[in-house]
């Protein structure tokens, strides 16, 4: 598929990606970055939510060599470069998690759940992995 | 928005955060495992009560027939609807969100 | 009103595929539209041909197969995972098409409704 | 197989099957009860534990018509005939369910946590679905 | 020491394949023998021949056949659950081969210790 | 009893059923998403601090370092093994139940 299948032009929706599970004890976080790099060629408007154990996908630091797997952390860096920047983490999930609000792999904004829920009921298609 | 939820709230802490992430007009949706949840006397169902002052909380009848609990031991207010509903309150609704 | 549908697990194992499939058939019955059905992560299992299940179970490919046949119903396994979980031309049931995760964001973007089901 | 390959004389090993996981949302319980009945051709001293979700398992009253599943109650009353007869059910997982302490699908022993935790040190072999 | 595996989930999708091979590799360094891998539920895809991940990514389905090879692991899928996911013989990788589930059962009794791997 | 616990504990209440089945000569392992549960200044991390008095923990450090957390951040007590040490300590106990 190329970008042009999907320009239905004049239709622009809003995207949310809801990422809720943690990376490497599962494929979701993966295969949903695949569905986001896929979805910039669209031109929607595509906000990625990570909250729950999702907010691990995020961290800086994974090293996964040790359990055979890539490391795909440096794949959210290549959001920016596909106009794909609005990432925000929960606050209330680093919190219970013990994290601090910084030491993301790429910009994140930091929101809190009464925030994170009106960005979720501003989308027009949520899709969750 | 309607808020899907499949996941029994014994196992997972996934119908509390839906609960958390409610707006105006939003709706409450219980399928598969979730079902469970509903029933009176449990802390899920304590919160399902609470939350049905804002917001209709709907259980999909056969996900509740398959699991043996009968609609007369749901938290009272608790909707039930078969397929058709589940297709009804999609459509009432300008998205869907499943809590996965 | 059109409506698509994700499908992210496999046969059996999960109730996600039974649901979006009762889904699917009280939708069309309401005379909706379905017009896609998008199988993701372990969902792309939906479509593979060699599937036996035991005599008295319900056949899950297969009536996928017929439910996009009667209401023409466009069933696409996600290449990418399929390879991964070792779904390809050879072992595809009937009804159902590989191509790429675009087909899933064109279902969000022609569709009125998105509705996904998973683990 | 059969019964004969199982055989190994004198070998009889404390087998626990613990069930954990709700009916018909996923097959675990479907697939760990057909482990069970295989298990019965080996002689072995087998006992099933279900708690958490699992006490839903042995419910009476499941009607998966409306989902087009099969019902698989009527299994677990097949158990008795291979000499399957100890199914532990934990009393603070049906507490914590709003569950009754009768209206099973079999015969089981309700038993407290601590009880089930004594059960389960005294296997052998412990399988978890 | 003996050491049997079961394994109840499929490649890529959960950790647990990789962690039931990861323990089977460092088990067998120290001189234990594994004389079994059951794969059951989802852990029957395990042993699909069709798998193609990425190039940069672990072939998990060959890793299990080199391993079995060198070590004379017993690599067995079970077949009831294989038949409900479609892995037959026509698409069962090498160094895999399909029986009951009395080989599970089995390797209970007949190794010092049993590991399950899952969801 | 070796007990092996696979999943997060802010995901599934499995770590604290876990803790609440021990009897004497139990060990935990925490492997795959599961590590994330024995990080310091959270519920899980306190229950884990209360059940080493009584039990040993282990962590799996390659899941640990997957996952970006370093051992600096664990609970003081919790010891982190390798697979030979995974390996180990099911040869140490008669039996391993697994908590899927």
């Amino acid at each position: 598929m190329s970008a042009e299948d999907g320009d239905t032009p004049g239709v622009i929706k809003r995207f949310l990606f809801v990422n809720r599970k943690a990376p490497y004890g599962t494929i979701y976080a993966l295969e949903a970055l695949e569905v986001v790099l896929i979805s910039a060629a669209f031109d929607q408007d595509v906000s990625l939510a990570f909250l729950d154990d999702g907010v691990y996908q995020v961290l800086a630091g994974n090293d996964p060599s040790g359990i055979g797997m890539k490391n795909f952390s440096p794949t959210y860096r290549a959001l920016d470069d596909y106009d794909i920047t609005k990432l925000y983490v929960e606050r209330e999930s680093l919190q219970e998690r013990g994290l601090p609000e910084d030491g993301f792999v790429v910009p994140v904004s930091v929101v809190s759940r009464a925030e994170m829920a009106a960005i979720m009921s501003q989308q027009d298609v949520v899709l969750s992995f | 928005m309607l808020h899907t939820v499949n996941k029994s709230p014994f196992a997972s802490p996934t119908l509390t955060q839906c609960v958390g992430h409610l707006t105006d007009g939003a709706a409450v949706l219980l399928i598969e495992d979730a079902v469970v949840g509903a029933t009176e006397g449990t802390a899920s169902g304590a919160l399902l009560a609470k939350c049905l002052k804002t917001h209709p909380v709907y259980v999909l009848r056969p996900d509740l027939m398959a699991r043996g609990i009968g609609e007369g031991r749901l938290v009272k207010g608790v909707q039930c609807v078969d397929y058709a509903g589940f297709v009804t309150l999609v459509t009432e609704h300008d998205a869907v969100q499943s809590w996965l | 009103m059109k409506i698509g549908i994700l499908v992210n697990e496999g046969p059996y194992t999960h109730q996600a595929s039974d649901s979006a499939y009762q889904f699917a058939v009280a939708a069309l019955k309401a005379g909706h539209k379905v017009t896609r059905v998008f199988f993701y992560h372990d969902g792309v299992y939906n479509g593979s041909s060699l599937t036996e299940p035991p005599r008295d179970d319900r056949l899950i490919v297969e009536r996928w197969g017929k439910l996009a046949a009667q209401y023409e119903v466009d069933l696409v396994v996600c290449v990418a995972a399929a390879l991964r979980r070792g779904i390809r031309e050879q072992n595809l049931a009937e009804g159902f098409r590989i191509s790429g995760l675009g087909q899933l964001v064109e279902a969000g973007i022609q569709n009125d409704r998105l509705v996904v089901f998973g683990d």
